[in-house]
């Protein structure tokens, strides 16, 4: 019958200061779930990652001529860097991207509302989705340059295309989930259409769109290999199919990192929203 | 089966003959990125009076797609995709070509051979893994080697895999190829890589130079276009020429500034590419053009070309007169 | 669900469709007719007829399990995809607590409290409601911020904000202690003088259904079992003996042996 | 103060057939939300893109040297099936996309549950999960075929490196959705490591693994365009690309076809599953 | 959280400490000491001294948002990221029943009743608590085709099923009516004679508190603002007028003016 009880400091004393001092003895089962949040942890994997490339790299153990030293990847992005080319392609790329995002959002989102608030909206939006996202992107190129040319237009499109997916399935199954009691709700209180979209939908709906949003941030940048294969004289598309034409290693691997560097970026900030944006829940994330 | 498109089109030739002038608001798509900056280094741009406009597309697949699409109205590819586009049912016509002074030296691509391989002849490849890419002009390229080995499809073993990027060089130096063809800087690129490990190059001692600009029939039956085009031949040859004589110029503005190549790279593919040639008549380039259809068809199971039906002979001596006027001028 | 032997049989239905008595005259503001719901092969209501004048305040008791939500539930227009026949009805606007205090959890308690509400002065309103049940300084927090009781009280004050001709109330105070449970009997009955909805209260405890209610109604068996009037000295307990009486006789229809221990 | 209540019949008279023909008189506020499902519903979709199609050829509107008419598409599988092509390729395809799938689902899933449950696991997966997501398969494609050759590992390792990023996602987001309630829950009760995971964490993190799954199927079909492109002899993805250089449009469109068809049926299969493992829910999927 | 005009102030600490009664010496089964727990800047508890012997009954009033569950929880080992100070000791088999019934939603009725139990004969058992919680049959439904009560009684069946050394429960009966209530209690009356657990239960019913509990705590503003020990004779009501004293005492302590109408 004694007491498993470990003798760990107060989590932070309460505001009397008087009181700071005091002993804190609580309880401690063990606890489940992953615990407190530590700040800056995300960059352990990156960092590991980065100190296995340096090391594997410094001790031969990767070939220079498949994978670029880091090192070398630095030089080269200072190279780029100081003759102005990596910033260019960047802003570029990231101008196609963030239109194609744009709209992609706009889209999905739209798409998600119509097709999971109604049945009809549902029969004739969710299968043809279904068939989009099934059909390989590249084989769906021809057609769009058919429709749409070979300008900047097609390659936004391209773009809003790999887009829109995500957000459409994830806004749609986080408005499905929202829990039935809370429709109930709606309805009892009057809302209509618009206060039940805005009110109960949206916000229950957001936490599935965020992760709609961190899949197609990532796409878009990704699309971009793609798209800027077809009449680009720029971007890091562009970049990197040229290098890989000339078998510049370094300049693909310092894509890739770019490529890396962009993605986690992009998903921070994602994800850093929608702790935000989220704050209401009480859920295992912490 | 399975063919049903294929070798259908019924090839006739345009008679009706060029325009001298073009018709004023005349636009054309040019897809072809290298003579771009080459015509703006050189300044000829200024030669074209009339709207062109300039695609960064290049390349079989990607040409004949935007072919499709009306997007473009010249392409720039090697004999490869003109009997592709054919096959696929795209009326298309060559209107210029080139090709290199003692081709056989100076080929577009080597055979790679993998560290190891033990492949020093192109009869050494009986029996051996050879990367192949059935669309592309490397896989018909494969397929020409072979048949000056005497060798067949079966006598090798044809390891299929897109040559994009360094695909090939990367399965060339894992050994999952013995034998693979590899162009422009990555042979130096393999050779410095992975000599020390035993790999090298085994030139093929074929002529693989053609460069073709080609357009769809339908463009060249508009007279307006046609015109354009032949305007443009001309400054095309023009600048062939103008490449040919500013070899520095042309390092500096085209594979260090826009390429993004080092002048050492730059240098060894300028040359690698010898001197150009832009013969007067079509005849032995049609000859030649014939023989590769005739292997391709027998290989891959296609229907028999004419290759004399994929030029538009009215473009002849377009691009080979202003070539050799354009060295004329130059030296006076 | 267990059968109460000590529970009273059904009664004639000229008696379960009598309408309040203090109301005075008049149609019914609901009038629930031959009411039958159930949930796979189990009945749960067989057959309930309910009206409720105007203006008249039921409460409504019965077992735990005996369909009292199930009822409120219908009234609302919430069970479509129910099983069962009967005709209701009711009024435009109703108004509902559920049994579950059912806050929005990624809104406020503010915004909780003006869901829906399209007046311009909602959200003082609001305001105000919530410092009526004790709650004023809360209006920034999350639900899950606050007590059982506390949460329960922001339901409250969401239907204290509105005007319904009808309010269906699931048990909205279980969770409150003596004292706020006074005070919030006293808030419902300001609402219900201001405005005179209709009003259906599900309750378990008996005394709040007298104090409270003008009729009270027992479901037993998934049918009305019981009505009481509840006389206004009664309600105000001035006549003890009265109250008493009524509490016996409800706590014996609910099945309660009131002569053995003091619960 | 009249009802605005509307004459309907019964969803279903209740069991006592004595009171099937009673009258049901409900009170019908605008019902939010999408309504009851109906059957077959997500045919029209489908039916009405094949429509258009059919009539788009028809008409001309559709120039069949860039997507061949719905006619000529039946005959090629006809003939394609007759002589047994397609029935070999996609038997072929399905054996990989279904071995990737599997290794995907278990990586994926398993990568989840340790970076979803501890601190330390997420600071060292889940940032490399993000760095693989946003770098372009096909940029990875050289890396593979020097560390994994070019046989069938290679290929299926590309398919679950495609297919275990989805299911990592979803399965993660819904882990670390699961409301602290049930966390709270299983520790008073004393539920274990391994219990808390099989009554809590799975269950919870279910309907994100489903989704998860949804876009990994898909994933896998389209897998194969790139994979089958690499020392292929057989599957759709080679059949489609075989097509693709001698331009048997025809061929092209009925394997747009097949994968559209595999598609809808892959993740149609999913979502019956879900259905019936997530009975438990009541949401507005209703 | 208002404050209570009517209410006792703060007792002495020997009293606040003083261990059950009726159970002898010995070491208390919980102990408490200067429990500080707040939210922001809000102090919930201001420094809780409670002891609780072993097999002692403890019943916890107070108003709604006083602490209770803020309490419950501090002693369950919930609260690791609340701020506060204070030293708590408790057993190690500890069983909760929540405020809110906290089933979960993925698994049966049965599912959750067995939840986290190790015994070979779980299923059996369980199926008999929930017989016993009047339940029999409802094993495979899943949580959301209970009613309020239903659900209540199987988060009760959870806790019978288990023998904790200390059982901490949030208003266990909140949603159950008289009768259903009434057999309840007796259930939990039948589990504490059997394994003797310290018992620690949260109510709003002064009558329920009485009935079932060794000692009655009040928290008001933060602290043990009154404690009482209930003699056995009270208990059951053999003693009438000490029962109706302690009552109105423990009303007079949360606040309700026990001169004014009857509730
Ligand atoms: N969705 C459902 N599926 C199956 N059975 C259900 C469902 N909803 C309710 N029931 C059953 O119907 C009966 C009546 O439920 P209801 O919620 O109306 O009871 P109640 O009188 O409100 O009880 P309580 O006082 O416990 O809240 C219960 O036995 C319950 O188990
Ligand atoms: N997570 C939280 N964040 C902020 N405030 C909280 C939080 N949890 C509880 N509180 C506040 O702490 C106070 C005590 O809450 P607690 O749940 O302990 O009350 P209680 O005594 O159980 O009340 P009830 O009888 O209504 O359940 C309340 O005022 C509540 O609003
Ligand atoms: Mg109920
Ligand atoms: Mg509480």
């Amino acid at each position: 019958m004694s007491a498993p009880t470990v003798e760990r400091p107060a989590v932070a004393p309460h505001q009397d200061p008087a009181l700071a001092g005091r002993d804190d003895v609580r309880p401690t089962g063990r606890r489940l779930g992953p615990g407190r949040r530590r700040r800056l942890a995300w960059l352990l994997g990156p960092s590991a990652l980065l100190l296995l490339w340096t090391a594997a790299s410094a001790t031969g153990l990767l070939d220079p001529r498949i994978l670029s030293e880091p090192w070398t990847v630095v030089a080269t992005a200072g190279e780029l860097i100081a003759d102005g080319r990596l910033q260019e392609n960047l802003a570029i790329s990231a101008q196609r991207a963030g239109l194609g995002l744009f709209f992609g959002i706009v889209v999905g989102a739209l798409l998600a509302l119509v097709s999971g608030l109604s049945r009809a909206g549902e029969a004739f939006i969710d299968g043809p989705v279904q068939i989009k996202r099934a059909i390989p992107g590249l084989a769906l190129i021809p057609l769009l340059i058919l429709w749409f040319g070979i300008d900047e237009t097609m390659k936004v499109l391209t773009i809003t295309l790999g887009v829109f997916v995500p957000i459409y399935l994830q806004t749609h199954a986080g408005l499905r989930g929202i829990d039935l009691r809370y429709v109930e709700l709606a309805q009892t209180v009057g809302l209509g259409r618009a206060g039940f979209i805005r009110k109960v939908v949206l916000p229950g709906a957001l936490p599935g769109f965020f992760l709609g949003l961190r899949f197609a941030v990532t796409g878009a940048w990704v699309s971009l290999v793609v798209v800027e294969q077809i009449n680009s004289t720029s971007g890091i598309g562009y970049m990197m199919e040229l290098a890989r034409t000339y078998g510049q290693t370094n300049i693909i691997v310092l894509g890739l990192a770019v490529y890396g560097i962009l993605g986690l970026l992009s998903d921070g900030i994602v994800r850093l929203i929608e702790r935000k944006a989220l704050s209401w829940q009480r859920t295992l994330a912490g | 089966g399975g063919s049903a498109t294929a070798g259908n089109a019924q090839p006739t030739q345009a008679t009706s003959p060029l325009a001298t002038t073009v018709p004023a608001g005349t636009t054309i798509t040019v897809g072809d990125p290298s003579v771009k900056v080459a015509l703006e280094l050189s300044g000829l741009i200024k030669e074209l009076d009339f709207k062109v406009e300039f695609a960064n597309i290049s390349g079989g697949p990607q040409t004949t797609e935007a072919f499709r699409a009306n997007a473009l109205d010249v392409g720039s590819v090697a004999d490869i995709p003109p009997i592709h586009a054919t096959w696929t049912g795209l009326d298309v016509r060559i209107i210029a070509s080139v090709f290199r002074q003692d081709a056989v030296n100076h080929p577009l691509y080597e055979l790679g051979i993998a560290p190891g391989a033990g492949i020093s002849s192109l009869q050494d490849l009986r029996g051996k893994k050879i990367a192949y890419s059935p669309g592309q002009a490397q896989g018909a390229l494969v397929l020409r080697i072979l048949e000056k080995a005497g060798l067949g499809q079966d006598d090798v073993k044809l390891v299929e895999l897109p040559s994009t990027g360094d695909v090939y060089s990367t399965a060339l130096a894992s050994k999952q190829v013995d034998a693979a063809p590899i162009g422009g800087v990555q042979i130096k690129r393999y050779l410095s890589k992975y000599k020390a490990d035993g790999a090298s190059t085994l030139r093929h001692g074929l002529r693989d130079d053609p460069g073709h600009l080609y357009s769809p029939a339908k463009v060249l039956d508009d007279p307006a276009k046609a015109a354009a085009l032949a305007a443009y031949v001309e400054v095309w040859g023009k600048a062939k020429r103008w490449i040919e004589d500013h070899p520095e110029e042309w390092l500096e503005g085209y594979y260090v500034k826009d390429q993004g190549l080092s002048r050492e790279d730059g240098q060894y593919l300028i040359d690698a590419a010898g001197k150009a040639d832009l013969p007067l008549s079509w005849t032995e380039a049609i000859e030649r053009h014939q023989k590769t259809i005739d292997l391709l068809a027998k290989e891959q199971k296609k229907p028999e070309l004419v290759a004399a039906d994929l030029y538009d002979t009215r473009y002849e001596t377009i691009a080979g007169t202003a070539f050799a006027a354009a060295g004329k001028a130059g030296a006076a | 669900m267990a059968a109460h032997p000590g529970g009273l049989t059904a009664v004639e239905p000229s008696v379960r469709t009598r309408t309040g008595a203090r109301t005075g005259p008049g149609a019914p503001t609901v009038s629930v007719r031959g009411l039958i719901r159930g949930f796979g092969p189990k009945g749960v209501l067989n057959g309930v007829d309910l009206d409720i004048a105007p203006g008249e305040f039921v409460a409504l008791l019965g077992p735990s399990g005996c369909g009292k939500s199930t009822l409120l539930r219908a009234l609302a227009g919430l069970d479509h995809d129910v099983k069962g026949s009967g005709v209701i009805n009711v009024p435009d606007r109703v108004s509902v607590v559920f049994q579950d205090s059912r806050l929005l959890p990624w809104d406020t308690v503010l915004g909780n409290v003006t869901l829906g509400l399209r007046d311009h002065d909602a959200d003082t309103k609001a305001r105000r409601a919530l410092a009526e049940v004790g709650l004023a300084g809360r209006e920034k927090s999350w639900p899950h911020e606050l007590s059982g009781g506390e949460q329960q009280r922001v339901a409250l004050a969401r239907s204290l904000v509105r005007e319904p001709q009808l309010l269906l109330a699931d048990e909205p105070f279980g969770a409150l202690d003596a004292l706020t449970r006074i005070k919030m009997h006293g808030l419902l009955r300001e609402l219900v003088s201001a405005h005179r909805p209709a009003v259906l209260l599900v309750t378990h405890d008996v005394d709040e259904a007298i104090a409270l209610s003008d009729r009270i109604v027992v479901l037993d068996s998934g049918l009305v079992a019981t009505v009481r009037t509840v006389a206004p000295e009664i309600g105000s307990a001035v006549d003890a003996a009265g109250h008493e009486a009524l509490r016996r006789d409800l706590l014996t229809a609910l099945g309660v042996d009131v002569n053995a221990a003091s619960h």
